[in-house]
């Protein structure tokens, strides 16, 4: 099981690298390790909400509505910051993770309670959250100028050389990583997703599984809304609109199978890093900026086409294991 | 009722009392009562459907009774979940196998009950040592961190195995353990029960194979059609009376062979192979045969007949029919050509829940009930009434959803949906699997019609006793391979077992 | 008493700055002519599909003039001239339609002065020349387009000044953001970013002040003072240019309200805006309200407080 | 049980009649939302009760429902279709490129279906073919079909499409139908017969439900579903004719996020989105709706954005309320 799951990131890593040698041909600094650590905090707030995407995805259900719940969340934060400068950032941060996990269990709320598809619930919710930051912000922008700079510096404050939001990110990563492996909840995401029926057989409540996989997302999303809001200073309607389908995305190219119980931590991981340097790279490398859709695009159906192989389920080789019993 | 004076006086571990259970359109318990008593094998038999399972899912929290209640020495409990059973000492090897294809051996054996290590983590490195504990008590030599997958049926059943013994049980409960192992495995399944019952365990065993239960049991309680009918002491009673109980009627009248006059062949199969999954496969089959292909489960039968029909892809090989060389490369020209295949697995192969009755049979003869693409619903109606009413189908009206049938009359559905077809041929894979004794009867009846109206019948089966009293000739399968073929006259019941499991004549 | 006019501000997307500073401009004007109500509305992303939508409901309530900064030239003129089929007075501002859609277009300034206007503004600071990038909001966007291609006309006008690259922020804060780390990797030398859209130039300075650049690379470019008072304290931006985005919306209610009480639409009339005075239409029938107005540190707060 | 099994029963056909069936339907309780939002609109706006101004009101869905035809047939066949928008905006590019190349009229319409249907036969491929999951093969599409779009496009725009070419946006064909109402009403009675009355409809409906059994029953599996990918492109082909030449311009975000609104429209008409179920009835319904909502919401110039609010509600509700309902009927029963 290691082998193949390590051999699946492997893959990753090995295509990261030769994407990185080949901008590096056109574009030498962009591999130099301040430029790496760049692109890597660039894409830290699409690793932690690619994670939470994953638990979801783990259980055979998806969320649609995690950029809409960032934006919401971080649109609360902003203008909680904008009509009491005074407040400190932590409690900013911990109403938009509270409010974060409150719109993520709306999701699993749905799901679980009233068994509605998880697709039609998180479509659903995520115009409901986007059409609130509308009714909550009148439709108005916060700016730069309207943000506290305690509560614009916090993700930019460097630790040891690094900004706050990549240290964050590896701690969220370390966290899921734990939760993943070593608590009962991520075996549960794991176990369920793969046999939901067999999964009631060993007391896994699934309904309520899913239930806690949604306010996960929702958490992330919801720390992802102040972190996004405040690292680009800018709160409004549409922001990160859109970037559900990245999110996704970069689950899929980290090898999490949409149709439940596959994945890893170290996966998603590595899809969000990929497309972060897709991302960052093809700025400076004078591809046209109008090509980076189509590139997205077609990564997406290879990795998707090369993460089917892998899995192909092979045959349960009923010689061969003839074979091998008289041999 | 019986009443034993020594185990009376002994209190029971887990005691059932007066037990219902519904499900739409089915009582599967009512008012049953069981006592399970430590140091004890209770059996519990009966015909497919009758219960037992369905027993087994209660006493282990996965079902709730509709009516009665659950004692744990003597006090009443409720088991809302699987993990509260866990917790009161009840622990069971499911029918089904309840695993985790995606999830490591150990991981299986431990999933809801790890060993935690510190701020309640879980211990992955305890869980393998203790894993590994666990399968060499069963005597399976597995490596703990492997993927379930990777591993073959009969592993796994013993991963399940392990599973129902990681917990510290007083009542271990083992619902048709056997079915999948080996000679070797089943006999250290023996010792494992009887180390077990030296422990104190209350033991509660489900099987359909008498040696077996005569072997290990101490007592034996029956269930027919969701009713406990009998129970006692296994050195009380003999084989024969077991049954009777079981089936409440004569045996005999179960396989209601017809004679029928053999004809020309019909159907040639030679030199299919697959690369992966069988080889060597020859036979024919004659006009109004019914040809039996018996095996040990996973001898790769289905896998055969499926590529016959043109699901799985051979790599060589060549079928006749009517003398003439036919290829098949979809269900489509399958039933085109005039074979047919009534999968084994009904509910995932056969029927489509969701659609009505109706839908359901015409769906293969489509061609035949519409003009040029267009539906018409009378045709559709009065094909589906046709074979239906063949087939004896009690249901509602034939807009009703086949979900809805119980699963003997969804078997009826999905056999009348390829008869609509007129075929030449008919596979049937395990026919009566999951049906209820009245239906199994209905269905071999009409098998031995079929058969004398002209049809050529191979019925795939693991049941011994239907084999014999249904096929004219038998082909065993084992591992891929045609291991043995017999004639209906030189037919035994040991002849069978020992050419799929492989054992060579005794000296 | 005459009924109340009704006229719609239809503008690219709800929610933008520059946008609501407009709406505050109409207001004052519906206020000043006593009879006129402005139905302020617009789609909540920058589509044109979203804008046709919004015609299409006005049209229905029968306004009596639409004025519209346009998501696009030429896919709202099928829907405008079915408005001006049904009698409705209909301009353009700020981002024009094709002249066959509308009776007039009101430049906020003449394209010209703006192109050489956000040029000079990266210049003035920048004697001995050097790199410049600039950042547009969407590649579709009508104005930005013009100007830019105002921009280069002009540009042999200053030595030593190299366009070296034109980036695309989509109008997102992010992307934008995102551009703007990719232009200060790529050119190592460059000098100054000019950002002619109010979100694109927030988000420059702000990846400029992020990537430690401030005081080596300058932003400017078109912007708002409330939004970019912060970075021309911070030194990000020493100077950029905007009309007023109120005075904008102002004179379009005028000269709609002018246009509804029989003012006529021709190259060479002069149409009323208020106290904006009046604009002379052009050839294309076109109009431009006054020059851009420059903010520095000098004056920035000042204005921060307005719009 | 003995007289039972001796008594061959007659088995009727069905036990409702068509009316009582009706009457349970779900279209009912759309006809019933809509008919409450027809009369909210009427009192609310006075310009609401106008031909010319509902005639208007038609575009803001024919479009989508279009496309909602046939994404209903994919979902109900238990695969989803996420590239439709991208779809539109590459056959829009195509086009509005040949008419660079100078193309006529039906070479255009030609050009864009076939655009339409190698997007379809591309999506089809690779999740037939390759057996991937639809639903990521199709978010793929959907950035690369757009992409595609940027790149050739990049900043500018098409224009200059022939004047006879705009009729299929904005001509009329009788009074106040517009040529793309009636094209929607033509083909929402052709996805109703084709869905209800072919075998084809059949077909697709046992695939939804079980796509096994359906393979094992003689239904070629492969071959439904990619046809079905196919429709797919050619209605996203045809609505991107009747957008184009509704705008007279093509740029590469045109119909941006269709996909999401064409699906909630299809969910909300009755379709199961886990496939097996659903109706073209329902489907025409939820597209009168929500163009219903959308005019009306407009007429009192609320924005766009609070109508997805309602859309979103809508479309919960409207899917929990059933479950209530019959939760609470099981739980009285009991
Ligand atoms: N979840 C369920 N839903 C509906 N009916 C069920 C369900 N589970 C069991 N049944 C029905 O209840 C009856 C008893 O089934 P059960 O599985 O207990 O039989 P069993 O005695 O274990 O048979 P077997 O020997 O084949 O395992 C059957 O008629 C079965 O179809
Ligand atoms: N390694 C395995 N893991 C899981 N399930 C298995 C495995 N091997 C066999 N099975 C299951 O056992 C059943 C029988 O396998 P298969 O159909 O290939 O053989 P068969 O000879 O036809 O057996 P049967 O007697 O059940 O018809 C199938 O339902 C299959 O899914
Ligand atoms: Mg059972
Ligand atoms: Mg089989």
């Amino acid at each position: 099981m290691k082998l193949l799951l390590k051999n699946r990131e492997m893959l990753l890593v090995v295509a990261i690298i030769a994407l990185l040698a080949l901008i590096a041909m056109r574009f030498p600094p962009f591999v130099a390790p301040g430029n790496l650590a760049n692109v890597y905090n660039d894409t830290s707030i699409l690793i932690i909400l690619a994670l939470g995407q994953m638990a979801v995805i783990l259980t055979r259900c998806i969320d649609l509505s995690m950029a809409a719940n960032l934006a919401l969340s971080g649109m609360a934060a902003a203008m909680l910051n904008a009509a009491f400068p005074g407040l400190p950032v932590p409690l900013i941060i911990l109403t938009a993770v509270a409010l974060g996990a409150a719109l993520g269990s709306i999701n699993g709320l749905l799901v679980w309670k009233l068994d509605i598809p998880p697709i039609v619930v998180t479509l659903g919710t995520l115009t409901i959250y986007r059409g609130l930051i509308f009714l909550l912000s009148g439709g108005a922008w916060i700016n730069a100028h309207q943000m506290s700079d305690a509560f614009k510096a916090l993700p930019r404050t460097s630790i040891l050389g690094f900004p706050l939001l990549s240290w964050l990110s590896l701690v969220i990563i370390a966290i899921m990583v734990v939760v993943m492996r070593r608590t009962p909840l991520g075996r549960a995401f794991f176990a369920l997703g793969g046999n939901p029926h067999a999964a009631v057989y060993t007391g896994i409540d699934v309904g309520r599984t899913r239930f806690l996989a949604y306010c996960l997302s929702g958490t992330l999303a919801g720390l992802s809304g102040y972190l996004w809001v405040s690292r680009y200073a800018v709160a409004y309607v549409d922001i990160a609109a859109g970037f559900e389908l990245d999110i996704i995305a970069a689950c899929v190219i980290g090898g999490v199978s949409i149709a439940g119980g596959i994945g890893s931590v170290g996966g998603a991981v590595l899809g969000a890093l990929f497309l972060g340097v897709i991302k960052n790279a093809l700025p400076v490398i004078n591809i046209s900026p109008f090509a980076q859709m189509a590139i997205s695009g077609a990564v997406i159906i290879i990795a998707v086409a090369v993460n089917a192989r892998a899995e192909k389920r092979k045959g349960r080789v009923i010689l061969r294991k003839a074979e091998a019993a008289h041999g | 009722m019986l009443q034993d004076t020594t185990i009376s006086r002994t209190r029971p571990a887990v005691a059932l009392e007066g037990i219902s259970k519904s499900f739409p359109g089915v009582r599967a318990l009512s008012d049953v009562s069981l006592s399970l008593y430590p140091g004890s094998v209770t059996a519990l038999v009966g015909e497919n459907g009758a219960g037992k399972s369905t027993l087994v899912k209660i006493l282990t929290g996965i079902y709730q009774p509709d009516e009665g209640t659950i004692r744990v020495d003597g006090a009443e409990t409720h088991f809302p979940t699987a993990n509260a059973a866990a917790k009161a000492g009840v622990t069971a090897i499911h029918q089904e196998t309840v695993l985790f294809d995606e999830l490591s051996v150990a991981e299986n054996i431990f999933l809801g009950h790890a060993p935690r290590g510190s701020f309640g983590l879980i211990d992955w490195k305890k869980m393998n040592a203790d894993a590994r504990a666990l399968l060499s008590r069963v005597g399976a030599d597995l490596d703990p961190s492997v993927r379930l997958r990777d591993l073959g049926i009969a592993n796994k059943h013993l991963v399940a195995i392990a599973r129902a013994l990681s917990i510290d049980a007083r009542v271990v409960i083992m619902d048709e353990p056997t079915a999948a192992l080996s000679h070797k495995e089943i006999h250290e399944l023996y010792e494992l029960v009887d180390r077990l019952k030296a422990d104190g365990k209350a033991i509660l065993f489900i099987s359909h194979k008498f040696d077996e239960i005569f072997r290990i049991a101490d007592r034996y309680t029956v269930f027919r059609d969701g009713r406990m009918v009998g129970e006692g002491l296994i050195s009380e009673t003999t084989q024969d009376d077991l049954v009777r109980q079981m089936v409440g009627r004569d045996v005999g009248q179960v396989f209601p062979k017809q004679e029928v006059a053999i004809g020309e062949p019909v159907l040639t199969v030679s030199g299919y192979r697959h690369p992966t999954e069988f080889e060597d496969i020859n036979f024919e089959l004659r006009r109004g045969e019914i040809l039996g292909f018996y095996g040990l489960v996973g001898a790769g039968r289905s896998e055969f007949m499926q590529s016959l029909i043109g699901i799985t892809k051979p790599s060589a090989g060549a079928i006749r029919l009517d003398g003439e060389i036919k290829v098949i490369r979809s269900p489509a020209e399958a039933i085109e050509a005039g074979i047919v295949y009534v999968p084994e697995e009904r509910g995932r192969q056969g029927a489509i829940i969701g659609l009505p009755i109706f839908q359901n049979v015409t769906l293969p003869s489509l061609s035949r009930t519409s003009r040029s693409g267009f539906l018409r619903m009378a045709e559709e109606f009065a094909l589906a009434r046709e074979y239906t009413a063949r087939l004896d189908l009690r249901a509602a009206s034939l807009d009703q959803d086949v979900g809805t049938l119980s699963g003997g009359n969804q078997q009826k559905v999905v056999i009348a949906k390829w008869l609509a077809t007129r075929p030449k041929v008919i596979i049937l894979d395990e026919p009566t699997k999951g049906i209820d004794i009245g239906s199994k009867a209905a269905v071999h009846a009409f098998m031995s019609e079929l058969a004398a109206s002209g049809l050529s019948v191979i019925m795939v089966s693991s049941e011994i006793p239907e084999i014999m009293g249904m096929a004219d000739r038998v082909i065993v399968m084992r591992e891929g391979r045609i291991a043995g073929r017999f004639e209906r006259t030189e037919l035994t019941a040991e002849k069978l077992v020992r050419a799929a499991a492989g054992i060579q004549e005794a000296a | 008493q005459a009924e109340t006019k009704k006229i719609a501000l239809v503008v690219k997307a709800l929610g933008i700055g520059f946008f609501e500073a407009a709406n505050k401009g109409a207001q004052e004007a519906a206020k000043e002519l006593g009879d006129v109500e402005v139905i302020y509305t617009g789609p909540t992303t920058t589509t044109a599909e979203g804008q046709i939508e919004v015609i299409n409901s006005l049209i229905a309530q029968k306004v009596d003039a639409i004025a519209v900064s346009a998501n696009d030239t030429n896919a709202l003129v099928p829907a405008l001239k079915k408005a001006m089929d049904r009698g409705i007075k209909v301009i353009s501002w700020d981002s024009g339609v094709a002249p066959e859609g509308r009776l007039m277009h009101l430049n906020p300034s003449s394209n010209p002065l703006i192109g050489n206007m956000i040029i000079k503004l990266a210049a003035d600071n920048l004697p001995d020349g050097g790199d410049v990038a600039v950042l547009s909001a969407t590649a579709t966007s009508t104005n930005q387009n013009v100007w830019i291609e105002e921009m280069n006309k002009v540009l042999p006008n200053y030595k030593g000044i190299n366009v070296v690259a034109t980036v695309y922020g989509d109008d997102l804060a992010d992307k934008s953001y995102r551009e703007t780390q990719g232009l200060i990797q790529s050119h190592p030398n460059l000098k100054a970013i000019i950002a002619p859209t109010s979100v694109g130039i927030v988000a420059a300075a702000q990846a400029v002040t992020d990537a430690g650049k401030i005081g080596q690379i300058n932003v400017t470019g078109l912007g708002l003072p409330s939004e970019m008072a912060g970075h021309v304290k911070s030194g990000a931006s020493k100077s950029f240019a905007i009309w007023n985005p109120i005075d904008l919306g102002y004179s379009a209610t005028m000269i709609a309200n002018d246009l509804i009480g029989g003012a006529e639409a021709k190259p060479g009339a002069e149409l009323k805006m208020g106290r904006m005075g009046t604009v002379k239409l052009d050839d294309k029938n076109e109009g431009a309200m006054a020059d851009p107005f420059i903010y520095d540190a000098k004056n920035v707060e000042e204005f921060a407080k307005i719009f | 049980m003995a007289d039972v099994q001796t008594i061959a029963r007659h088995i009727p056909d069905r036990l409702e009649s068509r009316g009582a069936r009706l009457i349970k339907s779900w279209e009912t309780l759309l006809v019933a939302v809509a008919l409450a939002i027809f009369l909210v609109n009427s009192f609310a706006s006075p310009y609401f009760l106008d031909p010319w101004n509902l005639s208007d009101a038609t575009f803001n869905f024919t479009e989508k429902a279009m496309i909602a035809f046939a994404m209903a047939l994919v979902i109900i066949s238990g695969e989803i279709d996420l590239s439709v928008a991208s779809i539109i905006a590459l056959t829009s590019t195509v086009m509005g490129y040949a008419v660079q190349l100078g193309f006529d009229t039906p070479a255009l319409v030609m050009i864009g279906l076939a655009t339409g249907l190698l997007c379809g036969a591309f999506n089809g491929l690779l999740v037939t073919g390759l057996g991937l999951p639809s639903i990521v093969v199709t978010i793929g599409t959907m950035s690369l079909f757009r992409g595609l779009s940027f790149l050739i496009l990049g900043d500018q725009a098409f224009t200059g499409y022939p004047a006879s070419f705009s009729w299929f946006g904005q001509g009329y064909v009788w009074w106040v139908f517009s040529f793309e109402f009636c094209l929607f009403a033509a083909l929402a009675v052709i996805y109703g017969v084709v869905l209800h009355k072919t075998n084809f409809g059949r077909a697709v409906y046992a695939i939804g439900n079980n796509q096994t059994a359906a393979l094992f029953s003689g239904v070629r599996v492969g071959r439904v579903k990619f046809v079905l990918f196919l429709l797919t492109g050619l209605m996203a082909a045809i609505a991107s004719i009747c957008l184009t030449a509704r705008l007279g311009s093509t740029r590469p975000s045109i119909a941006l996020g269709w996909e999401l609104e064409v699906v909630t429209m299809v969910v909300l008409g009755g379709v199961n989105i886990l496939g097996g179920s659903g109706t073209i009835p329902g489907v025409v319904l939820a597209a009168l709706i929500m163009g219903m909502v959308t005019f009306g919401f407009g007429l009192l110039n609320v924005p766009g954005i609070v109508m997805s609010i309602f859309i979103g509600l809508l479309l919960i509700s409207v899917i929990a309320l059933p479950i209530l309902y019959r939760r609470f009927r099981g739980r009285r029963s009991h």
